[in-house]
């Protein structure tokens, strides 16, 4: 296991411990890890399942952008995030994002700015699936995408 | 030939994921329009985002034979 | 296993999915883990290895009552922690905060507050040693604790 | 007897983790006051908060027989 891929669409099942040794290191003191799972209630709708589907080289591309927007504000940063797509049942793990930093703050300020991100410029779909019908989910930030800006203050909080 | 990627709800709309169009360069506005009237069903293109080898681009970018055009619908992983 | 203890003081290694397992709900589309891991360098001096000790009982009365004070904030929050305590090397976690909630904001939310609140009122202690010598480290946060109020806001920056 | 606990630089200056206290009832200031005359070396006791049967109280607060009182020093966990 010489090589690690910081950055991976899967379609199998994320192992967390597999991501977050991906950032561990000698000088970094925290790491916080985001795990999206699949919910069952949104909105009032039960979903019976989901399918995420993936442009994927380019998806991987973008996640390594974030991860290189994450090391222009902290250098020391470690990142890997990893997306799973395919079918996924409630409380299967979609996505996890794991940020080491010397300093908990900027494992916290980094980890949140990487899901964030990753709503925006990552191209990643979500179909949800009820009893009574499907949907490819779009444009959950209610706003349009912004490929090349980063998230305002706002959208972080 | 310009390969051009469809994806999620545009995919579906289409019933089909590539679609080659026979041309030397072609800027990625010319390819959205195109793309509409061949494929009145893809209204929701209109708010893709268009990317030029798995970059985003402009529509006033000219893509080039061998290119690969992907629209990109509102994105929603995570 | 059909006890889940959420809030443990153990000497084992910990499992970060076995934390992450005692969080996850159908209802929670987001988990926030914060792992803590021995640090190398800390102030220029290099750290051999580390050792925890604590009060056990009130500590994991302590944690909870932090889990407590997480869901009355945020009511559909789950929160578990464990600490490890013994002899721990470089890059052994120390400790795993998780914690799930419905959106992803108060999972970050939430899991920064625990980890500030474990640093005040958590009847734990670390001992670093280093090749010149050893010390018992206190008051990380360069102020008294206080364990019945809450971190004010810049605590949390 | 009220049981006390001693923990981390305390505990080893004290050379033990528990001592015994002799007494039906003490308040916790006073128990903190007690051992300093006795202990010399638990200097650093004063910056200790006291906790009766694993809850933080006051100094003012008194301790009975059966209790058990904890001398909690600066934390660092995490």
């Amino acid at each position: 296991m010489g090589y690690k891929k910081l950055f991976e669409i899967t379609e199998k099942e994320i192992i967390i411990q597999e991501v977050v040794n991906k950032v561990i290191d000698r000088n970094a003191g925290a790491i916080n890890t985001f795990i999206g799972t699949v919910r069952e209630m949104t909105k009032g709708k039960k979903t019976l399942y989901l399918k995420y589907d993936a442009y994927i080289p380019m998806a991987e591309k973008k996640l390594q952008q974030i991860g290189l927007e994450i090391q222009s504000d902290f250098p020391d940063a470690h990142v890997a995030i990893t997306h799973r797509i395919g079918k996924l049942k409630i409380s299967d793990i979609a996505v996890v994002i794991a940020v080491s930093t010397p300093h908990r703050s900027d494992a916290f300020t980094a980890s949140r700015y990487a899901i964030e991100r990753i709503k925006e410029i990552v191209p990643i779909w979500k179909k949800e699936h009820w009893e009574d019908g499907e949907e490819w989910i779009g444009d959950q930030l209610e706003k349009t995408p912004y490929p090349s800006g980063k998230p305002s203050k706002e959208d972080l909080t | 030939m310009i390969k051009i990627l469809l994806f999620a709800d545009l995919e579906e709309k289409a019933g089909q994921r590539e679609i080659d169009i026979d041309s030397t360069a072609m800027k990625v506005g010319d390819i959205r329009k195109y793309l509409v009237e061949k494929y009145p069903q893809l209204t929701a293109i209109k708010s893709a985002l268009p990317a030029i080898n798995e970059e985003y681009a402009q529509d006033d970018v000219e893509a080039k034979s061998g290119d690969i055009v992907a629209f990109i619908p509102p994105v929603s992983g995570g």
